[in-house]
């Protein structure tokens, strides 16, 4: 599953996108966050992250799909 | 016919906002820029350096100009952001909305910039003399 | 140290309206431009006729632009005004704030603008297909 | 006397400045309005009018003085 990663969540995992084999079958946004945490524990200093799956924000219980665009939204900062 | 205009963009060109919003409906038009300050917090800020998810970012912009069009009565909205790294009194983001009266171009302007604070997947980082930090981060 | 342009002129020009407001130690601004709408109350306009007494309406302009000051921290202030006929689409008034933060140039800037149309010694004909009136004459 | 008239006011005196000499002496801005509303009874139709004295808007007590600037100032309608 490839996952995308921007602002500081980039700085953490240290790129920009990476493939994870870990999770495979019937995996949601929040196994997606738990891994994070557990393989990156500075995923736990953030005030929060959320996860967007195609472009849209997801919520915890969404399932994620082979072919999703998947992408790891650290606390945004626009304006 | 309504207008919309929802963009990220390497430079902001403050001249055009005018003319994107100009409406032979509209009797009001409110503009908000954001730019860069000098200082946050006492500290001299260098530069800051804006990146973004830009599929999704356009996404959270179009959905923000939808919301406006149904919460008020507007003939045009606009919502652009730039992005990269912008120095001290760069314009970094503007939002307007052009309306018959000015009440609702002020409350819908207000809106577009407060809504897209919250929810647009754009990240910043200040840059100071001797360090850089995401901004809102970190509690 | 702040800035302040009052002005009543014949042509607004919006595109330098940011340029005029933008403030190292500014991170918000907000303009609001007032323009000629096709229509009033269902009927077709086809010009405004803008008319001032003007020493007084710079006077008016610049106690304004004090008060706002005293009000909010600002770093610039514009306010102007124009005067003579004006067409569909055409601005007639353009003010705007800057601050440190965006609160208080949107406060600022709907200061502006109402105090204005309160007090500033304008006056606007409206001028329709077979007859012209003198906006808020009569009760 | 010398009053400029601006707006409405213009087209009720019919002329943009007038000499009164009726008014001279202890002349209060009340008075001055009086006068414009017995001599053009227009005046009593409009929504309302302010005087203003060297381009500040003067309050009904207010004495006119020879040298004052002296302005009829009708509902404003700028922006």
């Amino acid at each position: 599953m490839k996952v995308l990663f921007f602002g500081i969540s980039k700085d953490i995992v240290g790129k920009s996108e990476m493939e994870i084999s870990d999770l495979t079958k019937k995996t949601t946004v929040n196994d997606l966050k738990n891994y994070l945490k557990d393989e990156f524990p500075e995923f736990s200093n953030l005030t929060s992250f959320a996860v967007a799956v195609n472009s849209e924000y997801a919520k915890d219980d969404v399932s994620l799909e082979r072919n999703d665009e998947i992408a790891v939204i650290p606390p945004v900062s626009g304006g | 016919m309504n207008k919309k205009i929802v963009e990220i963009v390497d430079t902001i060109n403050t001249s055009q906002v005018y003319a994107e919003l100009s409406h032979p409906h509209s009797g009001g038009i409110c503009v908000f820029v954001g730019a860069v300050r000098e200082f946050t917090n006492n500290e001299e800020v260098v530069a800051l350096e804006f990146e973004t998810y830009k599929s999704m970012a356009i996404k959270e912009l179009d959905k923000i100009a939808e919301e406006a069009f149904e919460k008020w009565q507007l003939n045009a909205v606009v919502l652009q952001h730039a992005v990269g790294a912008k120095k001290v009194e760069e314009p970094v983001v503007v939002v307007g909305a052009s309306s018959a009266h000015r009440s609702e171009c002020f409350e819908a302007c207000r809106f577009l910039i407060d809504t897209l604070k919250e929810r647009v997947p754009i990240w910043k980082k200040e840059i100071f003399k001797n360090k850089s930090v995401w901004v809102s981060a970190h509690p």
